[in-house]
């Protein structure tokens, strides 16, 4: 689906496609982050779902919840704390209506797993493979910056231990051709080191960043704000630390210290040029999250700004671009052995 | 969230302000939106961006539709009536003809019309009486004998007592402290109101303690209760889940939905008042998917 | 000296006084943050210095530094980056010169120290006991977030042994009525596990939180902004992660897992109610760092804006708010045996 | 840092805008702001904050002071010419007359004046013209003969040529493209101008590849350079450390110093230009507290 539609929402001015591996080429790197989106529905009013490189669907667990009290939101300087608690319909119900809906409309899809323990993890992943409309699928990101209630609810990602547990569990259940992605939480001592884990637990690739801790206190009822009382701190404000993270794993694959996977960028972008920022970092697609909520048509627009922003820096391919700032090239990506033998 | 929503068309719109005047305590904003006029109905809202490009706030802010008029010399308007509360209502009172503000709409549900001309009281609680005139018009279009209850904690909170006159066939109006009307609640005159004139619909909207107590007044008399609710909104359009109440659906099983798009207008009696304190609601343990002990 | 002066500078409609332990009591929470009010001097022609509850100096190591190169800075949404890299005169300069001159305009000073080494803050350490104007200094604040020489750069913030180690060396170097404050860098996987080998290992209080490590490309240029390449993000886009720390601390306190002891609270204080936040969370003191910047007077405005909150809320004492946020109040902070045998 | 600044007096001013105009490609705004113009010497600048409390922009923005007129109808005022570059800059050159700018100034050391009715060049790029008019009415009347040399990219960006002829004995004018004046650079002309007045001292505001070149200049036909620089500040007042540049002090050693309290304004031949590459600057190796090798 991915191939047949990448002549699709291209720009014949520079040719903007992704390859996020094993021949899925995303005809833009433009998506949506998990939760700022919904299932796609809802910004299908505003503009085409499909003209985005990858529509990425609010993580989904293996049971319908019903999330955390409210309030569920605070807003702070350039940014918003969110305390949703993973509301969602389940695998089974996201599989029969939302999955198929994105297919209708000819989305290239990436769902958001995500589970309370690794084998919540792994029956996500059989049910999203078992799905009819499967073929809509261009990878899976796999939301490990979600509590582990083996571990008295220490989120996946702060520790790699858990989160390669989680990696290779879903890695067995979906096909070796359908590219999986880490998503990694900013809050941990040190990100290079749970990058080099999920990798090599079998990651395709990795998403940074989710969003990081963060409260805000009620001064007129002297008491949290959030039902939850902690969430997650997103938007703008988040920006440097999201650019940061890229960063420093980028670097770390230049250092042969990880091998050379691709990353998606997510943190705070709001235009084109913070779009470029992630890229520059060494991001290979970007999404955009809370600005879709100051914007409903952030997702598209930010993909029109980056083009053209490239377009008069008179980039050819977008790819050029990828981790630009840190001037040397990557190491040459070496090829799996299947994919070698497919060809 | 499950099944995809009918995909009702709404609109974003850079709006300018043509008009923009004090009333009471309140600033009754024009704004030139041609898309989002001809396409509303009483009960949906707007949002509104806040500040520029380089603004520290990002969410816009809900307000529910006064007005709309769908052509006119500026093209279609729509009007709202904003209570300076906070930065974000401070900046958008602050507004000045021919200033541009970002505007998406119309947002939610309706108010759903009776299909016969049943007899109709619209209660509104200081800016909530804003979308209830429209409705009012609507309402007696159809037929229908239409009774206000306009109630605020003193007179310059109370929104439109001259337009109510106007538009419906009878005005009562209650204060707190007694400087206008009725001294009391909305809740004191309500009974009776329901009682005298045969209500089959109270349609509300104002502070969630009135809408409660609507509900429950409603029901003790024999009508039913159709309340449009106010939860802090990050999206306003349906992707983020931060809007939710906890509602008990057509199958009987509460839920948390989303007010934005599945209300804001609730029928009364399926929103879960048991789980509200102030402005927080627990997710009640009888929920779909509510945590269990030990899980999440 | 923060004794005589303690009933200056107070309000007669609150008793704003803070109480850091060993008889050293402030007559107000507002202090400046380290590195954002340089020593004094430049601020005073705005406001007289001695009217804050503490003066908190830049971080001084051994040597003179120069710092890094530029641009040692880059605006971000509601915050900014800084890679200073420390640039300061040195120990010897400092108590020759800054120290004096604060003690001079009656500053009750909060001096920062750091070090490349456990050993230069030691020196640093011993040093300033050894100055002339050693009584104007209230407490020492030992900023721990700064790179380790010994351990490839890692800051010491970032490693319980290499925190706890640190601070006992200066706890050494130190009269014991001086209490010191370990600064806490809010870039680790769990702040109560290095709180809790601060306090451990001798720290009187704790100060949090330093900047978040952050990064911005230059889209211009295409390369890192900063001539230090990353850097550290700070102002209000950082505050929910300050409260969030703070209330885990004071959190993990209330549950007897670090023995308790003050917080001095920073990050992206702004207004009186921002100050409120931090206080509610369990500072026991605030700072006001990039807010400076935008308002030079921001930290005694911040001092008045949060006295008249407080009043307007009914509130007769300062502490009575420490933490009110928790509901609960903390258990008794037991008497220090040698502050008993003072008595 | 070391020893503690004179306490030279500096205001925090909210000053109304009386007058904004266009100027070529630049905004010449009128402030009331009369503690600021009673204090303020040429060469230092004042630093705006940008937007309103919830403003995401955190940090001021610097500009030379162009003139001041310590008393006037509205009490004294403070003049800036600003260039529309980003956020910043574009949000102040967009204040209408009667808003409200929040100012601090003046800041920075003033360029010092010859005690000797010594001849002098004032060179300015672009609108780093703007705080040579008053320095050169303060150098006339101390006896010096005064001419001064403008340069820009083209015409539209030229600052103050009429405003020039009026206060210098001489005036040059320069563009890159040549669409007013000589064809070229301001350092094509330079050397003939020292040569010709005799010039004891030059005087330059503008691009910092301009300030090496004028110093360059000037040291070799035997004057004396004092430059104003533009390094990004955070702060202005001197407690941040962001607006650093290396510079030889008296005691021929090299420190990382900042520019908004020891300069903007520094001996051209104290900078060490060799230090700066486009926008950054290293810290030379023979610094004072310079990274050695392993160390920090
Ligand atoms: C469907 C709907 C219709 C509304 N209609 C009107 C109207 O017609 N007139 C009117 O004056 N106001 C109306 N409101 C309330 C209005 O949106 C809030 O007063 C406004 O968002 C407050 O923003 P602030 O920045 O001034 O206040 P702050 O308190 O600083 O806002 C902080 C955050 O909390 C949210 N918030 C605060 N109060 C409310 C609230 N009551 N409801 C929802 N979110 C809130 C804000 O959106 C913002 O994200 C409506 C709200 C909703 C949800
Ligand atoms: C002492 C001094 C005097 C100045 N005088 C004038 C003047 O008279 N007229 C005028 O138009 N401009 C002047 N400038 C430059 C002016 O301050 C910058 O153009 C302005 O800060 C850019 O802000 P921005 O938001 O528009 O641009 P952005 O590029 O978006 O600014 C981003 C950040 O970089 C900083 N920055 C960007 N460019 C510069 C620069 N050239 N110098 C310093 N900081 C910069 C900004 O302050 C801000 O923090 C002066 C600068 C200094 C330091
Ligand atoms: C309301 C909300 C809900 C979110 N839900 C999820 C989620 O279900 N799964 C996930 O991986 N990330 C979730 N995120 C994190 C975002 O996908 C994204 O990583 C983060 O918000 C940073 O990007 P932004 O600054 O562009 O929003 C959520 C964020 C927000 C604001
Ligand atoms: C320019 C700058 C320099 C700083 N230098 C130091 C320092 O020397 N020592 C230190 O402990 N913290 C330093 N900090 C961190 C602040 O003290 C403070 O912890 C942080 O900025 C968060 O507070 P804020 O958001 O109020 O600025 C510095 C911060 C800035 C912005
Ligand atoms: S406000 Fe975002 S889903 Fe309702
Ligand atoms: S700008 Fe802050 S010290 Fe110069």
């Amino acid at each position: 689906m991915a191939d047949q539609q990448s002549d699709k929402h291209t720009d014949d001015r520079i040719d903007l496609s992704v390859d996020l591996g094993y021949g899925k080429v995303l005809p833009n790197p433009l998506m949506t982050a998990s939760g700022c989106a919904a299932n796609g529905a809802e910004l299908h009013r505003f503009f085409d779902v499909s003209q985005l490189g990858a529509f990425v669907t609010k993580s989904v667990m293996a049971d319908p919840r019903s999330g955390r009290g409210t309030p569920r939101m605070a807003e702070t300087p350039s940014g918003m704390l969110n305390s949703i608690g993973l509301q969602g319909p389940g695998i089974a119900a996201f599989v029969d209506t939302d999955l198929p809906w994105l297919a209708s409309v000819g989305a290239r899809v990436l769902p958001s797993i995500a589970g309370s323990s690794s084998t919540e993890f792994a029956h996500v992943a059989a049910t999203l493979r078992a799905s009819r409309a499967f073929a809509a699928v261009v990878g899976v990101e796999v939301n490990i910056s979600c509590p582990n209630v083996a571990n008295r609810g220490l989120v996946f990602a702060c520790d790699p231990g858990a989160s390669a547990k989680v990696i290779a569990l879903v890695r067995e259940q979906l096909p070796r051709d359908v590219p999986i992605f880490a998503k990694l939480s900013p809050d941990v001592t040190d990100i290079t080191s749970i990058a080099a884990a999920c990798v090599k637990a079998g990651a395709d690739g990795l998403t940074m960043i989710n969003t990081l801790l963060g409260m805000v206190i009620d001064t007129d009822l002297m008491r949290p704000h959030l039902g939850g009382i902690t969430g997650g701190l997103s938007g703008p404000a988040i920006r440097p630390v999201a650019v940061r993270a890229i960063w420093q794993v980028r670097q770390a694959m230049a250092e042969g210290r990880i091998p050379v996977v691709p990353i998606i960028g997510v943190g705070g972008v709001r235009t084109g040029r913070d779009a470029l920022e992630l890229v520059a970092a060494g991001a290979s697609a970007v999404q955009v999250g809370t600005a879709t909520f100051n914007d409903p048509t952030a997702p598209v627009r930010v993909l029109h700004e980056l083009t053209d922003l490239l377009v008069e820096k008179g980039y050819q391919r977008f790819s050029d671009v990828v981790g630009a700032a840190h001037g040397s090239p990557l190491p040459p990506r070496p090829v799996p052995v299947d994919e070698r033998s497919r060809a | 969230m499950s099944s995809p929503p009918a995909r009702a068309r709404v609109a974003k719109e850079v709006a300018e302000v043509i008009a923009t005047r004090r009333v009471g305590a309140y600033q009754h904003l024009t704004l030139v939106s041609p898309e989002i006029a001809e396409l509303a109905r009483p009960g949906q809202f707007v949002a509104l961006a806040v500040g520029d490009e380089s603004s520290a706030t990002l969410l816009r802010r809900s307000f529910s539709i006064h007005k709309v008029s769908p052509s006119g010399t500026y093209g279609g308007t729509v009007e709202i009536v904003v209570s300076a509360v906070g930065p974000g209502t401070r900046w958008i009172v602050a507004r000045a003809p021919h200033d541009l503000v970002d505007v998406v709409g119309p947002l939610g549900k309706a108010f759903p019309v009776p299909t016969e001309p049943v007899p109709c009281v619209l209660v509104g609680g200081g800016y909530g009486s804003a979308p209830l005139f429209w409705l009012a018009s609507q309402l007696r279009e159809r037929g229908c004998h239409v009774e206000m209850v306009l109630g605020a904690a003193s007179e310059d909170r109370l929104f439109g007592v001259v337009e109510a006159r106007r538009s419906c066939d009878g005005v009562t109006v209650t204060t707190d402290d007694g400087s206008a009307g009725h001294r009391g609640w909305v809740s004191d005159v309500l009974p009776d109101l329901i009682d005298r004139t045969g209500a089959g619909v109270v349609y509300g909207c104002g502070p969630m303690g009135m809408l409660r107590s609507i509900t429950d007044i409603a029901g003790r008399h024999g009508a039913v209760a159709q309340v449009a609710v106010e939860e802090a909104m990050a999206c306003g359009v349906g992707v983020c889940m931060t809007c939710v109440m906890p509602v008990v659906g057509a199958d009987g099983q509460t839920r948390m939905v989303r007010s934005c798009v599945e209300g804001p207008v609730f029928r009364g009696d399926r929103v879960r008042w048991d789980a509200f304190d102030g402005n927080h609601a627990r997710v009640p343990d009888d929920a779909v998917g509510a945590p269990r002990t030990g899980g999440h």
